[in-house]
């Protein structure tokens, strides 16, 4: 165990409990209430809203979140080998290329795919 | 560990872990049970933390509590049925898979209860990520290679899976 | 660390590889399919050149041995041949075939490091990549309800599985201090009292025991089937199911060796279970799909009843008995995949009056389904005789009569598939056409299943040489 | 009890492993089963890390393990939650009750 002391992480939390929980409180108690027609609206000084919010998303958010879930591990291994580059020296440097050279390769294939272009427009109908 | 105050930090954050987790198991709304999954991930990237791992804290947060939420986040959202508040409702079987839990309880209070682990002497600390990078790209550069074709698999099964055509 | 070794699976992720590419430059699918089998032969000869070669580099992580050798060239040959079967497997059943194909090797090369990894972390890995791979060739049917359910199915239980699997591993890394299966082995003689090393065990077991579809973690396994593509139940059924057994033998006989009368009574239990539920769950089936489903449900127990009587040397008839079995199970297949081709259909009751029909297709069905029952002389029956004969040497004679009462059981239904095909009346008299890589691919089959109950000597004595490095 | 051991951490892991489970196996919806299993492989990290910890603190194989166990859960979640979104295409519903075609 590190021997820095934990008590100051101790005091910055509860000051953070503190200052946040003060914040809601007072604007709770200080602040008014009403309750008209467009309180409960979204957007009370906003366009009045058109249509229902359930509308079905583009999976290609979903598709991006794969995208960023891979790409963060592969930072993360990065990120471990930046740290003793030096130590791992090349078999290391041979390892890391291996690794990023088969996500490189990947990369290449969603971008030859289409599945980076935003727009439906580009992409290649493929069967 | 013997800090009194570490002890109690500890105690903190594995009562916010697992009522969180019984939130996750038991939440009427789905997607009020994903944001208590988030709050069981950070909760045990501070257990991860008070362990002394602070490179398996960090990939926790990374890639727990941002990217594997997001993409969870986006699937429920995507396959929402309309008009369901019930929308996390246990099934038929909740019954029988309490039952099965409960099995599982007795096995490991009688099998952790009397374990004698190997001890070795403790070592003094050190930073975790230049050991486990050393143990990562010596003792275990196989599996990490193995990894990197794992993610591919995935990435591109997803592609095939989801995209629409 | 020795690259050298590795070059069978550098090559396979670089034929992964490119045909991922050439599926994005090239229209011509059924091509990709050639390369691929060309590409998978070439891979096989490489492992080949392995055999004898018995090394470990990677800190133990990466074992070379005639084990490893026979595994990896029986999933290559499993790989290669559901390649060639779903060449002409309907235009309308699967699309983008060129990514089909890459994602099977995705799968066959997760496989080969299951069945050449010595370290528990390379282990869960290996087995991540092949799962992974699996899943999503069972959904691969994107239009078909039943394969995104047979998709879904599967992940559910298999990532639970693997969360067991998994739970277990960490207990096992807690006792011993190691991940090695090597270190591990010496350290748990040790612990072997302790409760903590039983429960690690038997959840190792679990989560191993639904990749090979025992009892009671079988349920995944007749949906699964039924749902998925069949080349891809074709799969799942002979290289899933032969690389869960390849890891179970592994740890059993390195990592868990001094447990042995532990492990050996889990199996025992497994082995009647998952016997007696495959074969009398088979019975009522009216899909050959899941007719083979539950099939294989009850080979999983055959194999079980082999594990049960693992002794210093008996590990060769479980590998003989997988490789007779991959044969079998993938000439069936063939056969299947020939007849939904042309009729699209998978009911039994269809299959009437085959044999007038297509005299071959139902000949060569045929012959794979006695080699089901195991009739001498052919591969199935050299795979039960010396697995029940492995039984008896160990002592355990009344295993053997339960596993020989199952064979009896499972005598009905595969003859009532023979009698639907030649005795049944045909209800629709057209000849059904057998496109010619499904007719090479059961060709095949079939001659394996005569050549593997002839030759039996030789094949024996490979089997013999790569168990001999177990213990 | 006011010094931290290794059964602290054993025991956290257990309790969520034990939650995880009963989530997997008593949930109706696909995602929410999906959920259950994170839970289970977030307490086999808490279990791997806190061996590597106590047992062995200058090998930290339980660290490299639970690294491996987020890449391959995240790896997981990419493909499962990808299934669940054909599902859902093919049936408009990802109840995995609903979703009984085939018969269980």
């Amino acid at each position: 165990m590190n021997d820095s002391p934990l008590w100051p992480l101790a005091v910055y939390f509860l000051l953070v409990l503190v200052v946040v929980g003060g914040m809601v409180l007072i604007s709770w108690a200080l602040g008014q209430r009403h309750h008209e027609m467009a309180t409960a609206r979204p957007y009370e000084s906003g366009v009045a809203r058109t249509g229902t919010a359930r509308v079905r998303l583009d999976v290609k958010f979903y598709l991006n979140a794969v995208f960023f879930v891979i790409f963060d591990l592969e930072a993360a291994f990065v990120f471990a080998w930046a740290v003793s580059v030096r130590e791992l020296g090349w078999s290391g440097f041979v390892e890391i290329l291996i690794f990023v050279g088969v996500l490189l390769a990947s990369l290449a294939y969603l971008w030859r795919l289409g599945a980076l272009d935003w727009s439906s427009a580009r992409r290649r109908p493929r069967r | 560990m013997s800090d009194p105050l570490v002890t109690l930090v500890f105690y903190g954050i594995a009562a916010v872990t697992i009522v969180a987790a019984i939130g996750v198991v038991s939440l009427r709304n789905i997607y009020r049970a994903a944001l208590c999954l988030v709050l069981t991930f950070l909760g045990v990237a501070g257990v991860y933390i008070l362990l002394n791992a602070d490179f398996v804290a960090v990939m926790q947060v990374l890639i727990y509590a941002g990217a594997v939420t997001t993409m969870l986040l986006f699937a429920i959202m995507l396959t929402r049925s309309p008009g369901s508040p019930r929308s996390n409702a246990a099934n038929r079987q909740s019954g029988l898979a309490l039952f099965a839990v409960l099995v599982l309880v007795v096995l490991l209070v009688l099998a952790l209860g009397t374990a004698v682990w190997p001890q070795t002497a403790p070592v003094a600390a050190q930073s975790s990520v230049d050991v486990l990078a050393k143990q990562l790209f010596t003792t275990y550069a196989l599996p990490f290679e193995i990894a990197s074709v794992l993610l591919l698999a995935a990435m591109v099964g997803a592609i095939i899976l989801a995209r629409e055509d | 660390m020795n690259l050298a070794l590795l070059n069978p699976e550098i090559a396979l992720v670089v034929l992964a590889l490119f045909v991922f590419a050439l599926d994005l430059v090239w229209s011509n699918k059924r091509g990709i399919g050639y390369v691929t089998i060309a590409g998978l032969a070439g891979v096989a000869a490489l492992v080949a050149g392995q055999f004898g070669l018995n090394t470990t580099s990677f800190s133990g992580a990466l074992i070379v041995d005639n084990f490893a050798v026979f595994f990896n060239l029986l999933f290559l040959g499993a790989a290669a041949l559901v390649v060639l079967a779903a060449l002409q497997y309907g235009e309308q059943f699967l699309h983008w075939r060129g990514e089909f194909y890459g994602v099977l090797l995705f799968a066959t090369f997760g496989m080969m490091f299951m069945a050449s990894s010595g370290d528990l972390i390379a282990i869960y890995v290996a087995l991540e990549t092949a799962s992974i791979s699996l899943y999503v060739l069972a959904g691969f049917r994107k239009h078909d309800p039943a394969s995104g359910e047979a998709a879904l199915k599967y992940l559910l239980l298999g990532a639970l599985a693997s969360a067991v699997l998994l739970y277990g591993m960490a207990l096992l890394y807690g006792l011993t201090g190691s991940t090695n299966l090597a270190a591990i082995g010496q350290q748990i003689a040790g612990q072997a009292g302790q409760p903590v090393t039983l429960l690690a065990m038997t959840l190792v077991i679990c989560g191993l025991g639904f990749k090979v579809a025992a009892v009671p973690f079988q349920m995944w396994a007749p949906d699964v089937y039924q749902g998925a593509p069949t080349p891809v139940t074709a799969f799942l059924s002979v290289a899933s199911k032969a690389s869960g057994f390849a890891v179970l033998l592994r740890l059993t006989t390195s990592a868990l060796g001094p447990l042995q009368s532990d492990w050996q009574a889990i199996f025992t239990a497994l082995a009647v279970v998952t016997m007696t539920v495959g074969n009398l769950a088979a019975i009522p089936q009216h899909n050959i799909k899941r007719l083979m489903g539950y099939s294989s449900i009850a080979m999983a127990g055959y194999l079980l009843v082999g594990m049960a009587a693992l002794a210093a040397g008996g590990a060769p008839s479980i590998l003989l008995f997988l490789a007779a079995y991959t044969v079998t199970n993938l000439g069936a297949f063939a056969a299947i995949i020939a007849f939904s081709n042309a009729t699209g259909s998978d009911e039994i009751d269809d299959y009437s009056g085959l044999a007038s029909r297509s005299p071959l297709l139902a000949l060569g069905f045929g012959f794979c389904l006695f080699s089901l029952i195991g009739i001498p002389p052919l591969a199935g029956f050299f795979g039960k005789f010396y697995v029940f004969a492995e039984a008896v040497n160990r002592g355990l004679i009344w295993l053997a009569v339960v596993a020989l009462l199952n064979s009896a059981v499972s005598v009905f239904y595969y003859l009532r598939v023979v009698k639907v095909m030649y005795l049944n009346p045909a209800r629709d008299t057209s000849p059904v056409n057998v496109p010619p890589s499904l007719a090479v691919a059961l060709a095949v089959t079939a001659i394996g299943v005569v050549v593997v109950g002839v030759g039996i000597g030789p094949i024996m004595d490979t089997a013999v040489a790569a168990a001999q490095v177990l213990r | 009890m006011l010094t931290l051991t290794l059964n602290h951490f054993l025991v956290l892991g257990a309790i969520l492993f034990c939650v995880g489970l009963y989530g997997a196996l008593a949930k109706g919806h696909a995602v929410a089963v999906l959920m259950g299993i994170e839970l289970m492989l977030n307490s086999v990290n808490i279990t791997l890390v806190g061996f590597a910890r106590f047992l062995a603190p200058d090998q930290l194989l339980g660290q490299v393990f639970a690294v491996f166990v987020i890449t391959a859960a995240a790896a997981e979640a990419a493909v499962g939650l990808a299934i669940v979104l054909v599902v859902y295409r093919q049936r408009r519903t990802v109840n995995v009750e609903e979703v009984d075609l085939l018969k269980w």
